[in-house]
């Protein structure tokens, strides 16, 4: 299960989601606003998410976990909109029988996510500036 | 000449001051569509980074534009 | 922070004792009580611990993991006593700035409280039958 | 001989059907005492899976122990 959510994360309600009687480990990960990057303090983080696309590359990505890692359940929610600090951004739950493949598929959906989805992070920092991670080569050579 | 309609997003949206536009443009490629759209999104660097869909699929900058299509243009994604 | 509980875990309040303001990538690790082992069917789980060197050797697995990956905050507490399927028998949670070291640290905890703390785990069967996990070849031999 | 009283754990005590008890024993290091107390325990394979303390510290097997001393005899671990 994939989503993308404008709303706060509810942790507990996604903990309970990836219960399995045969499940003996469980992995979870969660990427959380903090204050700093590179250096600057951030104030604010705001995802953008293109949905349609989200969640469909969401969905693929958990479906190639399931193949390499096998486990009993996994699900993952990404937030769009503005987040304050030590919100979480991003949530990932995998339970299995045992703890490695739980670890390895955890990890193998959040690097993905990283990678294929389109999902674009602002930092709006504490000196008033803002800055689109990932993007100093683009756009900045021919900005206005 | 195709009618080609191009979304930007994050980065190049803020750049174009648009969310979408429909042209008349002499593209084979989505990397067609990407050039000589240029001067909206402001990237000079496309292919390793940046990432096009066409129509809501994920695609290829050599893959080839209809009449028709929507091209998605997305800057280096940041997820997490 | 590592504590013994006789206690259901409280996940909640163990989620909320890792936060900082820098961290940004948090892995938690949860071992549930699972319903089968070894082909058998359990129906309740229970820990023997002996806390004054359980609790002292936790303390040192997450100095340990500390110094191989360096992280924000971590935690972990283990249960003693009866618990039903589903339960939460231990939990350890790690919040790093970046989700690497907090992979790591959150798989070195477990990984060493499983081998090194002075904590035993007994199966009880739904046939009615009990055992001591790993303990085929102690005491077994010599049963009265 | 030496005071030594020992502590049995998890199936070492269902097997001893006690917790402890202090006995006086001709044991130079922690294994004389596992030895020793073999009737009680029942296990025959201290070495690589079972684990010794002496004094509330974790030890070895080869670890030398005096009169007075509290030795514990851990089953294998299996928490988690």
């Amino acid at each position: 299960m994939f989503e993308v959510s404008n709303e706060r994360i509810d942790v507990e309600q996604l903990r309970k989601g990836i219960k399995n009687p045969k499940s003996g480990g469980v992995c979870i990960f969660e990427g959380w606003a903090r204050n700093q990057n590179e250096g600057r303090t951030v104030r604010q983080l705001e995802y953008e998410v293109y949905e349609p696309l989200a969640a469909l590359e969401g969905e693929k990505v958990i479906a190639e976990a399931l193949q390499k890692f096998p486990f009993l359940e996994a699900s993952c929610v990404h937030r769009s909109g503005l987040l304050e600090i030590g919100d979480c951004a991003v949530w990932v739950g995998v339970s299995s029988p045992h703890r490695d493949e739980a670890f390895k598929a955890c990890r193998f959906i959040i690097d993905a996510i990283k990678i294929h989805l389109p999902i674009w992070k602002k930092e709006h920092y504490v000196d008033g500036d803002s800055g689109w991670v990932n993007c100093e080569r683009c756009s900045n050579a021919l900005s206005l | 000449m195709k009618k080609i309609t191009v979304r930007y997003f994050a980065i190049f949206r803020e750049h174009a001051g648009l969310n979408e536009e429909t042209l008349e443009l002499d593209a084979r490629t989505a990397l067609d569509v990407f050039e000589l759209t240029q001067n909206r999104h402001g990237s000079i660097e496309p292919t390793g980074h940046c990432k096009v869909a066409i129509n809501d699929e994920m695609a290829d900058w050599s893959s080839a534009v209809s009449d028709g299509d929507t091209v998605l243009l997305f800057p280096p994604v940041a997820g997490g």
